[in-house]
């Protein structure tokens, strides 16, 4: 086990649960999508954590691949949480 | 590893450590610009260290990913400074 | 050696940095100050991917993280009503409690997790990914997943991303225009856009064999979008909304067309002739990016542009839970 | 001999870095910790990118990092005049 692997890992585990926490405890909707993005990148940090083999070693590029999709989605999640919030506070204006 | 090498690595962690002294701005704020510059901060800070582990890591790309930090940094720049709908 | 305590003192500050920022960004009360934080979250995440020799996620989250999201939340930020005074977080025995079992979690997943790590040697599927590349017709081992061994996977993201999209599209008109931009920011646009665009075809091309490919450089492209809304361009320099139809689809159109044609072939689905790979992989990578910044754009628009309104939608039955 | 005079220019780059980080922290009010963070800094990166161009040795490189310097030097400018201009707009409120 390398130092930076286990380092990064208990990080993401770190942001995750921060998120999760977040997310259970704010009011609001856009505090609670910010939290579910820090639980994301949590999540990230763990699979990028363990691609990686050490110094002068090419990283496993399949974790890569995962999380780079993954980037792009949780962001047009947002956007689609974003745009279901607004529509809700719409409605209930009305 | 070289002498020059482990002075670049010193300094990346040097620099690190100057960044989350100017982060503490952030922490304590008062006012939204006062976080923002701090913000501001950590984007060149981010930039320069970027440029700092691409010689130690050896991954050349890394330049370019500084180049596209200090793109998106200018950007959100202009995010932060323009929220309200009266900005001019 | 003096080196290795020095790379883990780096990784301890980079680390303990993120987690402070991560910390900042979901502890309230105040929105605002949550944004500016998350926004700073992303660019250090950013370098820990760097750090993590992982140079395309870092051009990723470079512009998605650091870039993008935070625009978005910013501009959603604009129709919250009292972002600076609401009490955001709740209190009391409750906090604590969740607290207390997110810290229990935290543990159970640690522990887990390193014993997971230390038992065996894991098996990767890094070395097959290292022993095929030669064959992929490219040198980024990662676009060389996402665009061929995995292909697959890439097309029906590009599905889930159009999902997203017209989700958005679904829900309602587009937010509020910003008001044209003054001298100063306008100039900013002046440069800033041309070059995002520039970088967007540089990493579009450089994919094929270094970090980089179509989500970095419909990343880069969504930004330049989003720096013209902020100056006032109210589609944010997108095509009319036809053209952001085809746009929309002309990553998935891209892949099921190359499949249907090597099906016709009779190779497997997306299983590239030999030596056409590289030329393919960068035709769908160009459909691809096009597509990923018509929808980046769109979603930080949050709904439909002027002249998307058909007969139907969402705009002539506003009331989707009946009267009142 | 290059090398060293690299490590010269990325140590005072650091320096500089330093003096803007602390001088964000402690200078009194916002518009002095503007003109802390945008001198020091920029020089800071300027510095920083000279030095990495030296012990690297290579032209594009050096182009690369130099283009790095003056993106950043004409974002930041822009970015801090909008910081100060938004923080003027708030006063007059």
């Amino acid at each position: 086990m390398l130092f930076a692997e286990i380092t990064y890992a208990l990080t993401g585990i770190g942001l995750f649960a921060l998120g999760l926490r977040g997310a259970l405890l704010r009011r609001s909707l856009l505090g609670r999508i910010i939290a579910i993005n820090v639980c994301g990148a949590g999540v990230f940090m763990l699979f990028v954590a363990i691609a990686y083999r050490g110094p002068g070693q090419a990283p496993d590029a399949l974790p890569h691949a995962l999380v780079l999709t993954g980037i792009v989605v949780a962001v047009s999640a947002t956007a689609l949480a974003l745009a279901l919030g607004r529509r809700l506070r719409d409605s209930d204006h009305e | 590893m070289t002498t020059t090498t482990q002075i670049l690595l010193a300094s990346t962690t040097l620099l690190l450590l100057t960044l989350g002294i100017g982060l503490a701005r952030a922490m304590i704020g008062p006012s939204l610009q006062d976080r923002m510059l701090s913000v501001q901060l950590l984007g060149t800070g981010g930039v320069a260290v970027l440029l700092l582990l691409s010689p130690l890591l050896a991954i050349p790309a890394l330049i370019d990913v500084a180049l596209v930090l200090a793109l998106l940094a200018a950007v959100a720049a202009a995010a932060l400074t323009r929220r309200e709908v009266d900005d001019v | 050696m003096m080196a290795v305590q020095l790379w883990q003192l780096l990784d301890l500050l980079l680390a303990g940095l993120t987690l402070g920022l991560g910390w900042a960004a979901v502890s309230g009360p105040d929105l605002r100050r949550s944004v500016v934080f998350f926004i700073a979250f992303g660019l250090l995440v950013a370098v820990v991917w760097a750090r993590l020799r992982a140079p395309d996620l870092a051009l990723a989250e470079a512009a998605i993280g650091a870039g993008l999201s935070g625009a978005l939340l910013l501009s959603a930020l604009r129709d919250e009503p009292d972002a600076e005074t609401s009490d955001d977080v709740r209190g009391g025995p409750v906090a604590a409690l969740v607290s207390l079992a997110g810290l229990a979690l935290a543990a159970a997943f640690a522990w887990v997790m390193i014993h997971t790590l230390g038992a065996a040697d894991p098996v990767r599927l890094a070395d097959q990914i290292t022993a095929q590349l030669p064959n992929s017709g490219v040198g980024n081992p990662v676009t060389a997943v996402l665009l061929n061994f995995r292909a697959y996977d890439t097309l029906l993201e590009l599905a889930v991303l159009l999902a997203a999209v017209l989700g958005i599209l679904a829900l309602g008109p587009a937010r509020t225009p910003y008001r044209a931009a003054g001298p100063l920011l306008d100039g900013l646009i002046r440069w800033l856009v041309p070059l995002l665009i520039l970088t967007a075809g540089y990493l579009l091309w450089a994919g094929a064999h270094a970090p980089g490919g179509a989500f970095q450089a419909g990343a880069m492209l969504a930004a330049a979008a989003v720096m013209l809304r902020l100056g006032g361009h109210t589609i944010a320099g997108l095509p009319r909304p036809p053209m952001q139809r085809i746009l929309l689809t002309a990553g998935i159109a891209a892949f099921v067309l190359v499949g249907v044609i090597t099906t016709g072939l009779g190779l497997a689905f997306l299983q590239y002739p030999g030596g056409w790979s590289g030329g393919l992989i960068l035709l769908i990578e160009a459909a691809a990016t096009l597509a990923i910044a018509t929808t980046l754009a769109l979603a930080y628009i949050g709904g439909r542009p002027a002249g998307w309104v058909s007969e139907g939608s969402a705009d002539t039955t506003t009331k989707i839970g009946g009267r009142d | 001999m290059s090398d060293l005079i690299g490590i010269l220019f990325v140590l005072s780059g650091i320096a500089f870095f330093a003096a803007g980080s602390i001088g964000v922290l402690r200078l009194p009010d916002l518009h002095s910790r503007l003109h802390a963070l945008t001198k020091a800094d920029n020089l800071g990166l300027g510095l920083l990118c000279a030095g990495l161009a030296i012990i690297d040795g290579g032209a594009l490189n050096a182009v690369k990092l130099f283009l790095v310097w003056v993106l950043v030097l004409a974002a930041s400018a822009t970015a801090a005049h909008l910081i100060a201009q938004q923080a003027l707009r708030q006063a007059d409120k």
